[in-house]
């Protein structure tokens, strides 16, 4: 690579030693290595993480965890062996949807918390820049809660309706 | 203007691997690949446990007529003496983070003499299972020993990571990259001494 | 080299130039690890495949133009059906979405300069490559399977399917699995890590949360598919008994199993277009997506609620109903996501400035199928209704509209939308736009009257039908929609071909786009940035600011990072730079990995089971080879 | 490049609502058909058919809907600028949160207590003693044989009950699942290896219902129907009475040629006739055959000219049928033809 006179800028450097290509360089590996780290706002409010996640997810966890009990209770009771359960199997539903409601609620109250912590009423436009893309941590708390209260309303929605729904039906009758 | 860590250090001499895994705040790609990968095989083992219960509730008699159920006590023991490779490889990773490479060889070597015995076991376990009954003549045998024989298989193939490693870190030195190619391994045996775990509990499950 | 009057900074775009640089020609092809030109692969070979499965699409349609046809013999036509499941959604879809809008989009929209792990990347490829032409030597030798791509047992057991098709079927899936479970691996690795300082976890792309969502959908419901192949081949060469239940096996196995893996596959094909979708709306209607924390939500939750919904595809098995009551349930609530991120389009281009140009108008089309999808999902999550339409038309209505309409519809949006980035020239719009119309049209007359014939009681996966139960007319009208479909289909890779020659050049910034791709020049160069961008909102390239920043960095060599392969790595949640990675060099190591594993589903397929074993002693071997070098793997 | 035509959309549109009407209507008229599920003739497959028409219904709403706003977005297409925040954030916020999340939910929870708790269980299994009549239904490859209570009444492809009556039908496999759906009657029924499944069948009216196996089964499963002939009461007591009795003897002397020929002849290894040497179960009970109106499991009428064609090369009508071809001369298929046609 030819140096031409056109370039003469201060910034102008040569061409540094590449590893294995053996020609000349003067550029400094610190300077080209330098950059400026991600724009952070000091946290006021930063709960642990473990804590945040909970609100996120804590409802649709625990409803996995009903849904998967429910049917391995159903298929285990009401297959030609009858596994017996020493309890009636809607006394495992509901238990099960129970656990699971409780959990929910303390995970959607986690995310209520985090969500008023972090929420500014303030002008339309206000609101859409702290909604997407407000700076971290509380940009991405307030998010990760919107998140966590939409998803629980629904965890907690299905929670209720397999709950109510699988007790109300007779006992393995084959659908 | 900050000079980013990791740049003018060179991550391929130890030195350079102590540093960066001093300064990190996140966990490196390879613990976060190993990581994602082990969630597949735990899913794997999920499926295998899922089916055994789910065979087990369609038939009369678990295990059939004219298998007894399985023995407790040499798996029980092997299962519990492999369970200590967890420590050593704990070590192991722990003297990587620090760049103590001669820990991390003599921890890796000290686990694969256990987990090579543990094989072994089990390779003559399932042996002397085969004499008393068939995967072929009932489902209870299929899912029996495929089950046995995935977790078996994941032993073989830690057992060769561990080699490897061991190979890569005597040649070349703690770098960044085997140094969380050790932390990966020891999270690979940790869910495997878990599975460990599970599959004994599932197998033994008629026993118990 | 003749002197140019440089612009400042220039040098180090010559630096980066000379160390990303790759090499020529096929061995470059071969070699490489750069995720654009394995995305560019990617989408060729996916292309390929959705000719093949067009074709097996179109050959069907004409078997049943009218009752009682004779193209096909009904041997030919089950192994046709089958295969045009096993492409279109393991050989086209998958590969199409993740593979090639993923790996080429992915790492320039989080601003990175390739994927977390190249090398696995590119293994992927080849991978998938190999399963792919694995799948179609069974066709070509007319042994492909013909069980359906469902392949209930018992008669895909060796019983009643004696032949070798079932087990290209077995083993070709998990071969399959391997490089779609690689890949998701490597997406999420490359979110988590590899974002632009500053895209803190609400500042991410949704396109982004589309193929999170995706990879984490693959990366759990794979290994339930893998398992249950397995056991089928464990019963087919070695007559182990799972599924036969006269020795204690269970057939439905297989079918909570196959449908564990196969519902979140459903959603595993739609959420890419979920993606593609949000990223053209933005951009042509000139606005935000509304309401963004919920809309990257509803990608996230379709794919973790897909989870719980499998037996709606067995509620005719027999299960009490106090079982079937829980996957009703899910079924139902999993349509509020989609809900809540289709007003979130509609409100969108609502309330923005909508310019229909052709990207636009596929994603209108797929808003309006995705719609009558929808719909018609609700209704089979309705257990009475769903027995008695289940495995009739109706359902193949359904399933096209959201497979078809609703997940292809935004890939030829993307198509064309991404077309000037990756070529550096305009398409043809009014060609598009005619492009546009007669797909849509194809689409509505071929799949709308399967609705009506479903009801009449017409039944899937039926070589003919008889004449007088009213079938007739509609599915002749079905069959002419389809050859209009095609008409389509095969217009837009016209235009884009010509286009790709003759187009006028496009530019960095066609479109005024809002994510970070639209900032680099068109093609992007090896090494996607100069710069490093950073980033302050979602829709980085509409915060002009920032950019202006990146060239003063670039001007003064700062977050260029020329000397070698080095792109930053950063923290998960909020994106700060937290250390400089160091990306492998072009290798051979990865085909030939690929080559070997090739050999080993080959050896077992033949029952040669040492011959396998000794291929997987090669892998082993390619494995150290790899590593020789000591990169990142 | 060319400007999009401003009236596009609104095409789209208004092709959509047509499309809508269209499936009413033809859905309507599709009514008429033998085996479809609108034309029901039951109170369960009333009851989803009811179903239907109501999701229909809420469905047609919620599409109509969405489309009017894309019109209105386009129609506000031309409102200048790039407004980057939306000016009317909050109401387009809502309109999602409302649209979305609260009408789907005030929908969503109805159905599923209408339809997956309370009407799944008039379509589901009947309940122990809620029935007169029991009918074990096996899955064949690839045709169905019924075997009536008593055990002594079995036939093929053509299933009677009577009308007005709760019949309970097992339904079981003899080699692959096969799925038991006759749509105007009720839902359909899996036949799984290992399961006895049961569904519900009732006729409102004396007729003839056309049902078909709906999981795929293998090489002929599109030709693997079969009817419900629901009879009045009497006459469905005189024909099981009838169907329990031994095969007529032949008459004719061409007909006892052809018993001779039958029995001697693969024929009798595979098929079963009452009071014969003939005790095959591969095949169908041809006990009876005349009294069926279809061969082959609704794939041909059963006259006398099928017939011979069927025996002569059933292979060349029902490809891959588990009969072989079994290389007779037409001379002998007459025979044989024309003793089965005594077996009234």
């Amino acid at each position: 690579m030819s140096s031409d006179p056109a370039d003469s800028q201060p910034s102008q450097e040569g061409i540094p030693t590449l590893p294995g290509t053996g020609q000349p360089g003067t550029l400094q590996p610190s300077s080209i290595d330098a950059i400026a780290p991600g724009p952070r706002v000091e946290a006021g409010f930063d709960p642990p993480t473990a804590v945040v996640w909970f609100g996120v997810i804590g409802g649709g966890i625990a409803w996995a965890l009903a849904f998967v009990a429910g049917y391995g209770f159903g298929l285990a009771h009401c297959f030609p062996t009858g596994t017996s359960l020493a309890l009636p199997l809607s006394a495992w539903q509901i238990a099960a949807a129970a656990a699971a409601l409780v959990v929910a609620l303390a995970s959607i109250a986690t995310s209520v918390w985090i969500f008023l912590r972090t929420f500014r009423i303030g002008d339309v436009a206000g609101m859409e820049r702290r909604g997407d893309g407000a700076p971290p941590p509380a940009g991405r708390l307030q998010f990760l809660a919107m998140v966590g209260l939409t998803v629980n309303l629904l965890a907690i929605a299905i929670i209720v309706m397999i709950g109510v729904g699988a007790p109300i039906l007779h006992v393995c009758q084959q659908s | 203007m900050s000079t980013v860590p990791g740049g003018p250090v060179d991550r391929d001499t130890p030195a350079g691997a102590i540093h960066l895994a001093r300064q990190r705040r996140a966990k490196p790609n390879g613990w976060w690949g190993m990581v994602l990968f082990l969630c597949s095989e735990v899913t794997i083992f999920g499926t295998m446990i899922a089916t055994y219960f789910y065979l087990q509730f369609g038939v009369h008699h678990w295990p059939p007529r004219g298998i007894s159920p399985e023995k407790v006590a040499y798996p029980s023991i092997a299962t519990g003496v492999l369970l200590l490779t967890t420590f050593t490889m704990w070590l192991a990773a722990r003297a990587a983070g620090a760049g103590a490479r001669r820990t991390v060889l003599l921890m890796i070597s000290l686990s694969l003499l256990i987990q090579g015995a543990f094989f072994g076991v089990q390779v003559a376990l399932m042996s002397s299972d085969l004499s008393r009954f068939s995967p072929r003549s009932t489902a209870y045998g299929s899912i029996y020993y495929t089950l046995t024989g995935t977790h078996d298989a994941h032993v073989l193939v830690g057992c060769l990571l561990g080699l490897a490693v061991l190979w890569f870190v005597a040649r070349r030195g703690l770098t960044d990259y085997w140094s969380t190619a050790t932390r990966a391994l020891a999270l690979y045996w940790y869910v495997v001494n878990t599975m460990a775990v599970f599959v004994l509990l599932t197998t033994l499950s008629p026993s118990l | 080299m003749a002197t140019v009057i440089r612009p400042r900074g220039q040098q180090y775009v010559d630096l980066l130039d000379r160390v990303w640089g790759e090499r020529k020609g096929l061995v470059g092809w071969l070699t490489t690890t750069d995720h654009k030109r394995i995305g560019i692969m990617y989408f060729f070979t996916a292309l390929a495949f959705f000719g093949a499965g067009g074709v097996e699409a179109l050959l069907i349609r004409t078997q049943l133009f009218g009752p009682n046809g004779h193209v096909l013999s009904p041997a030919a036509y089950d192994q046709i059906f089958t295969m045009h499941g096993v492409t279109m959604i393991f050989l086209f879809v998958i590969p199409m979405t993740t593979g090639a809008f993923g790996n080429y989009l992915l790492p320039l929209m989080i601003g990175a300069r390739d994927m977390a792990f190249p090398r696995m990347n590119a293994v992927s490829y080849w991978i998938y490559l190999a399963s792919g032409i694995f799948m179609y030597i069974a066709l070509a030798q007319g042994h492909a399977p013909n069980a359906g791509w469902f392949d209930y047992v018992p008669l895909a057991s060796k019983t009643y399917s004696p032949s070798i098709n079932i087990d290209y079927y077995g083993w070709g899936l998990i071969f399959n699995g391997i490089a779609s479970t690689a890949t998701s691996i490597n997406f999420i690795v490359t979110i988590f890590k590899l974002r632009a300082p500053g895209m803190s976890l609400n500042r991410m792309p949704l396109f982004c949360y589309a193929f999170l969502a995706v990879s984490f959908a693959l990366l759990f419901a794979l290994p339930s598919l893998s398992v249950a192949a397995l056991f089928l081949e464990l019963d087919r060469q070695l007559g182990f008994q799972f599924y036969t239940a006269s020795h204690g096996g269970n057939p439905l196995l297989w079918q909570n199993l196959f449908w564990i893996f196969g519902h979140p596959e459903v959603y595993i094909i739609i959420l890419p277009a979920f993606g593609i979708a949000t990223a053209i709306i933005p951009t042509f209607t000139k606005r935000k997506m509304i309401f963004f924390p919920l809309v990257a939500l509803s990608e996230i939750l379709v794919a973790f609620l897909g989870f719980g919904v499998w037996v709606h595809h067995m509620f005719t098995v027999g299960y009490p109903t106090a079982t079937t009551v829980y996957f009703a349930a899910a079924s139902l609530i999993i349509t509020i996501p989609s809900a809540i991120q289709l007003f979130a389009w509609i409100a969108t281009i609502m309330s923005g400035t909508p310019e229909f140009k052709t990207p636009l108008l596929f994603i209108v089309g797929f808003i309006l199928f995705f719609i009558i999808g929808g719909l018609s999902g609700v209704m089979l999550a309705a257990i009475p209704f769903d027995q008695q339409v289940h495995d009739s038309y109706f359902v193949i209505a359904h399933f096209h509209f959201v497979i078809f309409g609703a997940a292809v519809f935004p890939i030829l949006g993307g198509m064309y939308f991404w077309f000037p980035k990756v070529t550096g020239r305009m398409y043809h719009e009014g060609w598009g736009q005619f492009s546009f119309w007669c797909t849509f049209v194809g689409t509505l007359v071929t799949f709308f009257p399967m609705h009506i014939v479903g009801l009449m009681g017409m039944v899937r996966r039926n070589y003919t039908y008889p004449a007088g139960l009213g079938f007739s007319t509609l599915n002749a009208l079905e069959t002419v929609g389809a050859f209009v479909l095609a008409a389509g289909l095969v217009s837009i890779v016209a235009n884009l071909l010509i286009s790709y020659h003759k187009g006028a050049p496009a530019g960095n910034d066609p479109w005024e786009g809002d994510t970070l791709e639209w900032s680099t020049t068109s093609p992007p160069p090896p090494y996607n940035y100069p710069v490093i961008p950073t980033v302050t909102s979602p829709y980085a390239m509409w915060d002009t600011a920032d950019r202006e920043l990146d060239n003063k960095r670039l001007e003064r060599g700062e977050g260029v990072f020329a000397l070698g392969h080095r792109t930053p790595g950063s923290t998960v949640q909020d994106a700060e730079v937290d250390e400089l990675l160091e990306m492998p060099p072009h290798s051979i190591w990865p085909p030939v990995t690929a080559l070997a594993l090739a050999g080993v589903f080959v050896m077992l397929l033949l029952q040669h089971y040492f011959i396998a074993l000794g291929f997987a002693a090669v892998i082993a071997l390619t494995l150290i080879g790899w590593h020789r070098h000591g990169a990142q793997p | 490049m060319v400007k999009p035509d401003p009236h596009r959309p609104r095409r789209a549109a208004t092709r959509y609502a047509a499309a809508v009407v269209v499936v009413g209507g033809a859905v309507v008229v599709s009514g008429c058909g033998r085996q479809s599920i609108i034309s029901n003739k039951s109170p369960q497959a009333h009851g989803i058919t009811v179903l239907w028409w109501w999701m229909l219904g809420v469905a047609a709403i919620v599409f109509a809907g969405a489309v009017t706003f894309m019109v209105i977005g386009f129609v506000k297409r031309r409102t200048p600028g790039m407004p980057i925040f939306g000016r009317h954030e909050l109401a387009a916020q809502m309109l999602v949160l409302v649209f979305g999340i609260g009408i789907p939910l005030a929908v969503l929870i109805p159905l599923f207590g209408v339809s997956d708790v309370y009407l799944v269980q008039q379509t589901s299994a009947p309940l122990p003693g809620t029935t007169k009549l029991t009918i074990n239904v096996i899955g064949h490859q690839w045709w169905w044989e019924a075997r009536y209570e008593n055990g002594r009444a079995v036939t093929a492809n053509e299933i009677h009950i009577p009308a007005r009556t709760r019949v309970n039908v097992v339904a079981t496999t003899a080699d692959v699942i096969h799925s038991f759906w006759v749509p105007q009657l009720n839902r359909k029924i899996d036949m799984i290896p290992g399961q006895r499944n049961r569904v519900l069948l009732y006729a409102d009216h004396p007729g003839k219902y056309r049902g078909q196996c709906s999981q795929y089964c293998g090489l002929q499963h599109a030709n693997m129907a079969m009817y419900v002939i629901a009879q009045p009461p009497a006459a469905f007591r005189a024909w099981l009475k009838h169907m329990a009795t031994r095969a007529a003897t032949p008459r004719t002397a061409q007909a006892r040629a052809g018993e001779r020929l039958f029995m001697n002849s693969q024929c009798a290894s595979c098929h079963f006739i009452g009071g014969t040497p003939a005790q095959g179960t591969v095949g169908p009970n041809l006990t009876h055959l005349e009294s069926r109106s279809t061969l082959a499991a609704g794939t041909i009428p059963n006259t006398r000219r099928w017939l011979a064609d069927w025996i002569h090369n059933p292979q060349n009508i029902k490809p891959g049928v588990r009969m072989p071809d079994l290389g007779l001369s037409w001379a002998e298929v007459h025979t044989i033809a024309a003793y089965l046609e005594e077996l009234k």
